[in-house]
């Protein structure tokens, strides 16, 4: 409990906030908090100043435009459950937002911060490096445009420079054909993650990333271009062998770097059947 | 944490010598720094802001020089403190290889103690092997630079 | 705008109106146990795990320590002492009469979170409760009596 | 969901009325509308906070300590470290014998930290924020020292040494051995041996954190210490001689205590902190401790390795006897050690009929968290470690589980059953009990079960943990450990009185956490005075000055039903005794003419000559003329002691603790056999306490210890790294179970009534842990068909069952079997 001492400021709009991250040395953007304000408990991070964006209604729009799905980096993870859209277009992310922590975490936790903060036990990360999703990210220059293996650059960082903002988070609207599956092990029900797999595909062409096995999502390459035509147990399990042997995950008390190796290949085999059942339809 | 590895350079072995043995050029490789002061030439300090995207880890850091064999090996503590973390990293580099090739072996054993080491136990290692990642490029480009103005 | 250290906060808690100069870093746990007095709300973390300080800022449930009393302006909160008037709700005898507190200091963040579910769904099922309680820690009671308890308050009030 | 039924074997020894009904808590009206009252909701004008500094290092010479820059910044109060704290105060009395009774513990660290998170220094600053801030101001100088954390290294002639004053990490060892172990193996037909069991390291994690409000009073020089403290008669004889003063300047008050299942015990140190501070300073000091540090600093559960175990066994199943040399580890101080080192003999044998029995006790510091008091203590440990025997033997020798049971139980024909040690079983009926549990589990139909989960790819496993809760201890068993302590029996008081409106005041000299005592302390006092439980008021929490106090007071050891209830029964039978005479005085008519009954004093065969409560208890608070004699003043106090004698010193014999209730657990899981992630898909749980006063509030306490053993066996553990950093200092990687980690429960009770306590009731709540040695066996039972791995820890997360899974022979090769 009981932060360091930090100044406060609450703009009204986006501009606002991306002057405030600009001006003011060791500015953060506080989205939901629930993970910030938990680490700054800890003094594993102390920003000088926190710059809330909760008053940013603009950020926090769900809209399908064309064959894409766009997500305002506000949207609580609450939203995305109950959001029509995100069922119709692009579903996984409102099945997966449903495991993250619990009610009261989901109901402040955002979407926008879920990947900001890059903690690599966190859901999203590799869930949309696995839908190739693409994220917005405004400064004072204008806006540009990353996707999402480019936006994650480490533990707790992003690609999301001093002074800049994400703003949206863009996902392609699954079509006939497309699938998308994620699977791991947490600790306990619903619980942090001690490995994963997200995996999606559209048109036979996958897209697989592990989560937990490294400081960024690591795309599982190799498995990817593995299939040719039909996706059964067998295929999966020879897609995924040795991609465990191609990752350095990390030792800590809930896996050793072995078991984590392990639980990814075991991960990617039952993120991509569950995929490619739904592509199936 | 015990880390090592092996980093071939392009250079010969004078000049990355002469990068490793120079606190002023070795502070330009490490992440995040402020200020760097040289107490003498076996003692220097640091003041780092190690770039976490939540705000950065503020740290002051105090190297010793515990060894050294000209062009061949050379051995360092560094002692970091900061509110809620406290550093303790001993590291060596040892240089073989002719001409205009070196390879440097490294290895580094290190504690972090204090709420971080404890809180960012499931973080901590990949951050550690990245910024040892980022290290060893900047110190690479150093090399690079010496061997230019070297050359040139 | 300047971002300042200290700023006033005005609040509606159990509809009451408050105004508090307050630090920016205050998280609003602190700020409605010690600066407003209403003690009931609890904390038994430091990581936003445990659930034990949840209150509704704006209808919906939260964990109060995972806020800034600052981030809260101009909200309307509840708190465990907002939920009973002259009467205890259903949800709260239900507790009682099913053993569904031992120590009781879990229990108010429960209530919070079990009474925001009976808001949006009457009558939920035993795994609908479970989920909506997940973010609550309880040590004394393995949760059983607590589920059970919350499913028959469900079942009274549809 | 739960489910839910009683057997009773027998019918109390006490009339049923308000006693045996589930009636609702009295404290319950409070809690749920947000009105209890902790520690942490009472404030003072004026009061600082104190916020201690902690150390970064599991072990560290202090070279200085500077407060100064804290003292600078505005709104601090003060400070307080080692140095002071050893000039002000003696070190706190070891219950250790030598080695371990030359420790020196302080308040704070003195000249040495030797666990991460010891507190080293203390400030009081304005604000919550304000002293934390301050603390990081502190500027202390370390240099760190090498570390020991694994207790098997901790004699080694090279390891580091935390406490010169003991020459060494020893702090007890002991030989324990009762009957003719030696002639038990020769006579064997198969000795199993076990190299290595390891019990982790764990807490009960209450959710409230421990704390205090400690006021000084100049003029009286007495600390007033509002505190969650659950055993203020330990503190006050660990606090005054340190601090130098009388018992009677420290007067203790509780009231509403968030959880403590033995691990506020032990907060006396701190609690020093505050008063000096408080005294220093001149103003009430507030401490809140938050999670980080009570993980990192508070009360760890004894971690225990057993070593070398050899079990006799003979042809027909028959196990004859143990041998086996425990390790216990007791991180870095002895706060509440080495009891541990005694505790564990109330359950020597378990439920089992071993009268042949070697146990080498040791016991050792390491550079981790002080282990105190956890939920089952120390005869949990010694529990587990008999369920895992009795499971091993089993199956290395091809016997049923169950077969096994109930032949080596205690039969219920030899109750009251002594021990080889002199513990006297009180009651029950073990083989009935596990026959009971096995019919809720449906143990009939496991193998059905087995095979259906094959055909989903999964393991599935079976497994019993049947287990004692021994309540009410004689103290005198300290004296097995150190012959010169002074300390024997057991006690615990009640007073009553009937109040001039007719209201009946009840206090206790306990603290409960939720252990409902002012409900069940209502019933009984009802069913006596015949009134309902609504005119009986029973004061919530402790303080030191309601004169309802004595040395052993407080809620530990499940012991409340005999001890709390004993001494209630006691003081409200002197009551009713009171009542009766002045009656009689009144109607001129014999005392046992009266009888006590729906609220009036009346004479039995005459309900017109009727007293009202009212009429009774005003006469002696209130119109007291004219009498004869005086009138009996309407006011019991009772102090309860159990039948205890002093164990014999020499043979470590005698009878320990004065009632046995006893729990079967028994589990159903799954394994995936790929990841080795389980889950519990059923669980049953059969519980005897004897007479339950409450049932329901019965049925929470064994829920509890349930879920407290599930999360101990598959996601709670205090690990260290081999630096001495704790890896688990909170709920972010020490992983508590909530709502969707729990299994289907059903419960059921046994009532076999103790023949040696006043009510028929036994002490019951801490459960002994049945849930872990279940999940031990039950997963033993689901790797038989994949590699056959011997479960040898009590923590089983899954990385530790995918490590049996993919290495099933490492497992296996600690034990072997020789047949004669």
């Amino acid at each position: 409990m009981l932060l360091r001492e930090v100044s406060y400021a609450r703009p009204g709009t986006v501009e606002e906030a991306i002057e405030l991250l600009a001006q003011n040395d060791g500015a953060r953007a506080l989205a939901g908090g629930q993970t910030l304000l938990n680490v700054m408990k800890q003094r594993a991070a102390s920003p000088d100043v926190l710059v809330d964006l909760g008053r940013l209604d603009e950020l926090r729009t769900i809209s399908v435009s064309g064959t894409s799905l766009e997500i305002g980096a506000m949207t609580t993870l609450t939203s995305l459950i109950r959001s029509s859209e995100v069922e119709v277009t692009r579903p996984i992310l409102a099945e997966v937002a449903a495991t993250v922590a619990d009610v009261q975490v989901r109901n402040r936790g955002t979407l926008g911060g879920n990947i900001c903060v890059n903690d690599p036990t966190n859901h999203f990360p590799p869930l949309l490096v696995a839908l190739d999703a693409s994220m917005t990210i405004a400064g004072v220059g204008g806006e540009r445009v990353v996707s999402a293996e480019e936006f994650f650059v480490g533990v707790f960082e992003t690609t999301v420079q001093e002074g800049e903002l994400l703003t949206k988070i863009t996902v392609p609207a699954a079509g006939k054909g497309t699938g998308d599956g994620m699977s791991g092990v947490t600790l306990g029900a619903h619980g942090t993650y001690i490995a994963n797999a997200a995996a999606s595909v559209v048109d036979g062409t996958w897209r697989i990333a592990l989560g937990c096995v490294g400081a960024v999502p690591v795309r599982a390459t190799s498995a990817e271009k593995a299939f040719s035509g039909d996706v059964d147990d067998a295929s999966a399990r020879a897609a995924a062998k040795g991609v465990g042997a191609t990752v350095d995950p990390p030792s800590d008390v809930h896996a050793s770097a072995e078991y984590r190796r392990s639980l990814a290949e075991t991960s990617i085999v039952r993120a991509v059947l569950q995929a490619n059942e739904r592509a199936r339809g | 944490m015990k880390l090592e590895g092996t980093k071939e350079f392009e250079a010969p072995r004078e000049v990355v010598w002469s990068v490793i043995n120079d606190p002023s050029k070795m502070a330009k490789t490490m992440p995040g720094v402020e200020s760097f002061e040289i107490a003498d030439d076996t003692h220097w300090s640091a003041k780092v802001k190690v770039p976490l995207g939540l705000g950065g880890l503020k740290m002051s850091i105090a190297f010793t020089k515990l060894e050294e064999r000209p062009l061949e090996f050379a051995s360092l503590n560094a002692k970091g403190q900061g509110v809620g973390a406290l550093m303790n990293m001993t590291t060596s580099f040892t240089l073989s290889g002719e001409g205009e090739k070196t390879s440097m072996a490294w290895e580094a054993d290190v504690k972090i103690a204090g709420p971080v080491g404890s809180m960012g136990q499931r973080v901590l290692q990949p951050i550690i092997n990245q910024q040892v990642g980022n290290v060893l490029a900047a110190l690479d480009t150093e090399v690079q630079a010496e061997k230019a103005d070297a050359g040139g | 705008m300047t971002p300042t250290t200290s700023l006033f906060v005005k609040v509606s808690v159990n509809g009451e109106e408050y105004e508090r100069e307050v630090p920016a870093r205050r998280l609003l746990v602190h700020f409605i146990r010690d600066d407003l007095d209403l003690t009931g709300t609890h904390i038994g973390c430091d990581t936003g795990s445990c659930g034990a300080c949840t209150v509704h800022l704006d209808g919906v449930p939260v964990k109060s320590c995972s806020v800034l009393a600052a981030q809260a302006d101009g909200a309307e909160i509840t708190t465990i002492e907002g939920l009973a008037g002259e009467e205890q709700t259903p949800l709260q005898r239900s507790f009682s009469e099913h053993h569904a507190l031992q120590c009781g200091y879990c229990t108010p963040g429960m209530l919070m979170s079990a009474t925001a579910l009976l808001e949006q769904n009457p009558t939920p099922t035993e795994d609908e409760v479970k989920i909506a309680l997940q973010g609550n820690i309880c040590r004394c009671t393995g949760y059983w009596n607590i589920v059970e308890a919350v499913v028959a308050a469900g079942k009274g009030s549809a | 969901m739960t489910t839910t039924e009683t057997e009773t074997t027998t019918t109390p020894t006490i009339q049923k009325g308000f006693a045996g009904q589930s009636v609702p808590r009295k404290e319950d009206r409070r809690l749920v509308e947000g009105q209890g009252v902790f520690f942490d909701d009472v404030k003072r004008h004026g009061m600082g906070y104190l916020h201690f500094v902690r150390s970064p290092y599991p072990h560290a010479r202090i070279l200085s300590i500077d407060v100064a820059p804290a003292l600078e910044l505005p709104g601090v109060y003060g400070t307080l470290t080692g140095d002071e704290v050893a000039i002000l105060t003696d070190p706190f009395f070891q219950i250790a014998a030598e080695p371990g009774g030359s420790m020196k513990d302080y308040a704070l660290a003195v000249g040495k930290v030797r666990y991460v998170g010891e507190p080293v220094a203390a400030v009081v600053a304005e604000t919550r924020e304000l002293a934390r801030d301050a603390a990081e101001l502190v500027l202390v100088d370390y240099e760190p020292l090498d570390v020991v954390v694994d207790a098997r290294r901790a004699l080694d002639d090279d390891a580091p040494v935390l406490h010169e004053e003991c020459g060494g990490n020893l702090t007890y060892e002991g030989v324990w051995e009762w009957g003719d172990v030696d002639q038990a193996f020769a006579e064997a037909d198969h000795v199993v041996k076990i190299s290595e069991l390891h019990f982790d390291r764990f807490n009960s994690t209450p959710l409230e954190l421990d704390g205090a409000l400690a006021e000084y009073n100049r003029g009286t020089g007495q600390w007033t210490i509002t505190t969650n403290n659950q055993f203020p008669g330990f503190a006050v004889i660990m606090m005054a001689p340190a601090m130098r003063v009388g018992t009677d300047k420290l007067r203790f008050v509780t009231q509403d205590i968030g959880g403590g299942f033995g691990n506020k015990i032990t907060s006396h140190p701190q609690l020093v902190a505050c008063c000096l501070l408080a005294r220093k300073l001149n103003r009430p000091v507030q401490w809140t401790e938050w999670r980080t540090d009570f993980h990192q600093s508070m009360s760890h559960g004894n971690e225990r390795w057993f070593l070398d175990t050899e079990v006799a066994v003979k042809a027909d199943g028959t196990m004859t006897g143990f041998r086996t040399k425990a390790l216990d580890d007791a991180g870095a101080y002895l706060r509440y050690e080495p009891l541990g080192g005694v505790i564990w003999s109330q359950v020597a044998a378990g439920m089992y009929g071993w009268r042949n029995i070697r146990l080498e006790f040791t016991q050792v510091v390491t550079n981790k968290a002080p282990c105190s008091p956890n939920r089952g203590y120390s005869r949990m440990q010694h529990l587990w470690f008999t369920e895992r025997l009795a499971d091993i033997v089993a199956q290395e020798l091809g016997f049923d589980r169950v077969e096994v049971r109930k032949k080596n139980y205690v039969q219920p024909g030899q109750m009251p059953y002594e021990t080889p040690n002199g513990c006297v079983y009180d009651s029950g009926d073990y083989p009935a009990a596990l026959d009971l549990v096995l019919e809720l589990i449906g143990y009939d139909t496991v193998e059905e079960r087995r095979a259906e989960a094959a055909s989903r790819g999964k393991l599935l496993g079976f497994g019993i943990g049947s287990t004692l809760d021994s309540g009410t201890n004689n103290f005198g068993q300290s004296q097995l450990i150190n012959p010169d302590l002074q300390f024997s029996g057991n006690n615990e008081v009640a007073t009553v009185k009937l109040d001039i409106f007719g209201e009946i005041v009840v206090t206790l000299g306990t603290t409960p956490q939720g252990q409902s005592h002012e409900t069940t302390a209502a019933q009984v006092v009802a069913d006596i005075l015949g009134c309902d439980v609504d005119i009986v008021h029973v004061r919530a929490g402790h303080d030191s000055y309601w004169n309802s106090h004595a040395g052993f007071s407080g809620t530990y050891a499940s012991q409340f039903a005999v001890t709390g209830l004993g001494a209630v029964k006691g003081a409200t039978d002197m009551l009713a005794d009171q009542m009766k005479t002045l009656a009689s005085m009144v109607f001129q008519c014999p005392k046992e003419a009266i009888e006590l009954a729906d609220g009036f004093a009346r004479i039995a065969d005459n309900h017109e000559a009727a007293l009202p409560f009212m009429a009774l208890g005003a006469i002696p608070n209130a119109n007291n003329a004219g009498f004869p004699v005086d009138p009996p003043p309407m006011n019991a106090r009772f102090v309860y002691r159990p039948p205890f004698e002093v164990p014999d010193k020499e043979r470590k014999f005698g009878n320990l603790t004065l009632t046995y209730s006893m729990q079967i657990h028994a589990c159903v899981l799954e394994v995936d056999p790929e990841t080795g992630v389980y889950e519990l898909v059923d669980y049953a749980a059969v519980d005897d306490c004897g007479v339950r006063i409450n049932p329901k509030i019965v049925e929470g306490q064994v829920m509890g210890a349930t879920a407290h053993a599930i999360g101990a066996a598959m996601f709670e553990s205090f690990t260290y790294d081999d630096e001495g950093n704790l890896l688990t200092p909170n709920f972010y990687d020490y992983h508590v179970p909530h709502t969707l980690d729990m299994p289907p429960l059903r419960t059921s009770a046994v009532e076999s009534p103790s023949p040696f306590t006043p009510l028929g009731t036994k002490g019951m709540g801490e459960g002994g842990g049945g849930g872990i040695h279940a999940i031990s066996a039950a997963l033993q039972d689901a790797l038989r068909a994949a590699g056959g791995a011997i479960v040898t820890d009590s923590h089983n997360p899954y990385h530790r069952v995918f490590e049996m899974l993919t290495h099933p022979d490492e497992a296996r090769a600690k034990v072997e079997v020789s047949n004669r």
